[in-house]
């Protein structure tokens, strides 16, 4: 982990209020680990917001990290405003992995949201070693895909309002994929509730899975304890150490 | 002329510090598990978070969310309790080259005592204590003890008996008078003080209608809250002889000289170290160049050098 | 589905007002003298700045400073005094297309008596009196009336003898419990609370080594200070049952609706008018178009509708 | 008065951390009244500033208006990153002007750090009245000059350090000039202390003045009482409102 002032070499949007940034440094690029780890940034000096964001890594090149985020509020926001070759301070890499044990199992991966960004890095990276996936990308409507409907690559799209791939939920999707598939093994990432939905299914189902989780972070490496999210031993887990990877039934979101 | 030499070397109590820089309590572990470009051998001083008795498991999220130039937090004292504590973090302090503070807390009297004592009977490198008094109290109705003069100064008294080592009372704000606060715990005995603990706050979620952290009040910390923090600094430096801790949205040198001339001998960075956990090492840097810039010797010299307008 | 009617009329004791969007005292003089662009007819009320018996030139330089998302001041109730109020500003009322709320302020509990009487003793357009309970007491030893219960109920129930029009008591936050003071005012007839005046704050110019207010200690507003309001007014807001202004750190609708959400039946806009003093018109449409995405009929819909996690 | 998003033109450094931003806003050009009124600006939407900053109007041409400016703390130096077409919100124009009485008088302008942006002003729209004036300008050093030391043009640098034109104060500066001068009228603008001595030299040698004067504001249009200044009697100007241009004996700086 380490703390870099790094360049930034591509800040574009890529679909409706979804951006993608890449940005040079050999130090967290070394460091990485897999799919999973996330960043935590700083747009600028600014203590109006003291607080660093976390942000997946959506894919790592020689000493080029990439994330994806979309437009929430001022910090998401003024992100948008950085050029190429501007800087911006990067902590990271920060977290646990996924972790596909991929002789045994048949991945489905899910992503909804803003969660698609470590869901995506994980696909490509399972590609490269010639593991087949099935992957599931939610969103509220087209406009915020940026892929395309691929069935027969295994590549399902679903919108809320069908206005691309399946007219529903990831669930909805996930359902129509399971059908064909043996020893499937879920990993998703998402908004809590789509991950609340999919547990709960998993469990009837008994499939197994692996969730990269979501929490408030005020510092991202263990020393605030803010990030907690409920274990299933009446504690909790600290996202930013123990996690964001857990297996499905090591989180509560009840 | 420029300055080579600064001295930043600091007593509290019987105690040298190599310099006035510490960090907070609950903000930077317990000195433990730091990410590896933490230089702690920079620091004058590392505060432990609060133990308690019992492990705690601390409150459900949300736990903090981010204010305007501040952050909530209601962690709930999540600690692993004493006894973990001397057997798993002490043995570490061996090889530790900085000054450990054991913040202590408890819900009564009674647990704040066995904290201590515990941390007492075995031999350590520990150079001193700094009780968090801002917790609710069950013997007093959940009411901090830390609001109550006569309250504080008994808890004091008591721990005093315990212990030779560096007694340190860290204030709460959320009172009408500090200096009543300050003045008991002074004469109970304390060496020193930290102010200030967090700033009772509370945010609104709008869309989920809903508090933004879990137990509705939580702590207000960050720059937000310096000018508070600076004012009651100054309040109790005009009360009580004993040094001041001062802590409070301190993130650079500046905010640390305003903190030294407002009359503390010593500081805390606590919000500041989520930014980045480093920070310290930044800080006693700047304060160097400044003592530097100023030619100042020692940086003693600045201590409650204020002049008022009036 | 949107609304296209929403509701944002009122009510407080048994004046009505357009909105709930008031602008706080000393931060929009007596609602005269306003730059052109500004339409006060937009707002629900206007409060002056304080009024006390004789005219007050204020503090001497400098009297205000900015913070992190704060300011501190140190005005020193600079105002006209009661008597050129009365010949000179309330005449000016009658072609007002707002209500108007005099915030009162004293040094004794007779002085803010006799401010009440002589505005009451002249006929006027008027609709209440705001209690400023947060100046220092020469009759207390300085000490500011509004941290004691008692005091702040002695002085609330002499007033309300005096005047069937809104009373108002606008509570100080540097106070242990909060609800407490509310309780007692509440008691003594007061008809509404308006809660937050300033936090006590300091600033420290390194470079003078002075602080950065004349009179040291100054008061503290802004956004910083609104997770600070948001929590003193629900607290009241779970101890009294008259209606609550809640003031602090609000620059734009969505805090509006914090406030309401937490308690307060109106609020009060202070720091943000220095940005731009029209904030009111547009909060005031930011609040409409809250309420017609949220389908909200009327305001008071979301007073106090927030859903505690425990 | 009015508040006005206006589109930049220029903002260029012009001497060693001072720069020079030109905008357009035919609303406060309307408005404007002459040399000694002010802007105040917002420099983004950021509430770790909640103030505005008070900025004297350098130049008014048709609906373009200039601020001469020096890169102080966080606000200046956020505002140096402006480039033209981005929007700056202005309030303005706010106080009031010189009154060059120029019949009776023979105006003497200076300028000190800061404050030589109302006196070039002044300067500027005497010399297009045809009204003969003397300036002086100082600074601390040669690198804060972007004007040239013309004693023959009646234009009168002077430094701390004399890297150029006169080596001293402007108070030294005055000295000079005033020898040769009658029915002289002091114009200064500059630092409190500058300020003072020129305050107390005219006193005693029964110089009449004006000083445009500066102090902490909130507002900057009289609604907030911060910009209080000592009048001589027990009392306190409003500096936004009732000035910033006062006679030299209305103000005490002591
Ligand atoms: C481990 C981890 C990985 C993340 N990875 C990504 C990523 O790859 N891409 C991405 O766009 N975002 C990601 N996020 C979320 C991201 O950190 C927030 O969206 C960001 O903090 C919003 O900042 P802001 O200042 O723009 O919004 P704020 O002003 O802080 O918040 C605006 C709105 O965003 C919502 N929001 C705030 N924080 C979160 C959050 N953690 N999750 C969801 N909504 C939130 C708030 O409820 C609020 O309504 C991740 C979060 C975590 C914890
Ligand atoms: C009527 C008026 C007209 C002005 N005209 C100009 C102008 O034409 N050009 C210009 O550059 N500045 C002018 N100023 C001063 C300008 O407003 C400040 O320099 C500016 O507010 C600094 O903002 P900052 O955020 O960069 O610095 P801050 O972070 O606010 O302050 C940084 C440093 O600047 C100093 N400073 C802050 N305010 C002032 C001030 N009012 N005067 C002097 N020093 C200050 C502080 O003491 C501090 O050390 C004027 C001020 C007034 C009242
Ligand atoms: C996340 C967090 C946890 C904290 N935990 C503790 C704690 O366990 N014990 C304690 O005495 N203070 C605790 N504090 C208070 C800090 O030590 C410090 O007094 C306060 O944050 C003000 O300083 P700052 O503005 O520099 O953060 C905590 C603060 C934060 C932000
Ligand atoms: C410059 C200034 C002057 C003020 N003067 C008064 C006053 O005369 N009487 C009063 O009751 N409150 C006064 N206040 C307090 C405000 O009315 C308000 O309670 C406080 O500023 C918090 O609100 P805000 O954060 O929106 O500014 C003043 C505040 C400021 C900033
Ligand atoms: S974010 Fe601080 S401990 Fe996880
Ligand atoms: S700056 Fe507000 S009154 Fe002058």
């Amino acid at each position: 982990m380490i703390i870099d002032k790094s360049e930034i070499i591509e800040n574009i949007q890529i679909a409706d209020g979804i951006w993608q940034m890449v940005f040079k440094s050999s130090g967290i690029a070394d460091r990485y680990l897999g799919a999973g780890q996330f960043v935590s940034i700083l747009v600028d000096d600014n203590w109006e917001h003291p607080i660093r964001r976390p942000m997946s890594i959506a894919d790592v090149k020689d000493n080029k990290v990439s994330i994806i985020y979309k437009v929430f509020g001022s910090v998401t926001q003024s992100l948008t405003q950085l050029k190429s070759e501007d800087y911006i301070d990067v902590l990271g890499p920060l977290g646990n992995t996924f972790n596909v044990d991929y002789n045994l199992i048949y991945p489905i991966l899910i992503g909804g949201g803003i969660g698609l960004s470590p869901i995506l890095n994980l696909s490509k990276s399972l590609a490269q070693k010639g593991i087949g996936v099935t992957t599931i990308i939610g969103a509220k409507t087209s406009n915020e895909h940026f892929l395309q409907h691929n069935p027969n690559n295994n590549m399902f799209l679903c919108t809320d309002d069908g206005t691309v791939g399946i007219n529903g939920t990831v669930i909805e999707a996930l359902n129509i994929v399971l059908k064909d598939i043996k020893n499937p093994k879920i990993f998703a990432c998402g908004p809590e509730p789509m991950l609340f939905s999919i547990q709960k299914m998993l469990d009837k189902k008994s499939i197994p899975g692996q969730f990269s989780v979501e929490s408030c972070m005020a510092c991202g490496m263990g020393i605030c304890q803010g990030c907690a999210i409920p274990n299933n031993n009446n504690g909790y887990h600290l996202v930013c150490k123990a996690g964001p990877v857990f297996e499905t039934n090591e989180v509560r979101f009840d | 002329m420029r300055l080579d030499l600064t001295d930043l070397t600091c007593k509290i109590g019987s105690v040298k510090f190599k310099n006035p820089v510490f960090t907070a309590s609950g903000t930077f572990s317990y000195g433990n598990d730091l990410p590896e470009f933490v230089d702690i051998s920079m620091l004058g001083a590392i505060i432990t978070k609060s133990i308690t008795y019992e492990l705690r498991v601390g409150n459900p999220p949300p736990r903090i969310v981010e204010t305007p130039s501040g952050m909530l937090n209601s962690i709930g004292l999540a600690n692993i309790g004493v006894n973990n504590f001397i057997k798993d973090i002490i043995p570490l302090y061996k090889n530790i080259d900085t000054k450990i503070i054991v913040n202590i807390a408890g819900s009564t009297n009674d647990e704040y005592i066995k904290v201590l004592k515990d941390i007492e009977s075995v031999s350590s490198d520990i150079v001193g204590y700094e009780i968090n008094i801002s917790c609710p109290n069950v013997e007093h109705g959940g009411m901090e003890l830390g609001v109550d003069a006569k309250l504080s100064n008994k808890l004091i008294t008591e721990l005093r008996k315990q212990t030779e080592k560096l007694l340190i009372v860290k204030l709460t704000p959320n009172v009408t008078d500090i200096s009543k606060i300050a003045e008991a715990v002074e004469e109970a005995g304390a060496d020193a003080i930290s102010a200030i603990n967090t700033v009772i706050g509370m945010g609104i979620d709008i869309v989920k209608r809903k508090p933004t952290i879990y137990k509705t009040y939580a702590g207000l910390s960050g720059p937000a809250i310096k000018p508070i923090a600076l004012a009651m600094v100054h309040k109790i430096s005009k009360t009580v002889s004993i040094p001041i801790i001062g802590i409070g949205g301190i993130v650079n040198g500046e905010n640390v000289v305003e903190f030294l001339l407002a009359g503390a001998s010593a500081i805390q960075i606590g919000t500041a170290n989520f930014r980045n956990p480093n920070v310290g090492e930044i800080i006693v840097d700047e304060l160097n160049q400044y003592l530097k810039e100023n030619e100042i010797l020692h940086y003693s010299e600045l201590i409650g050098k204020l002049n008022l307008y009036e």
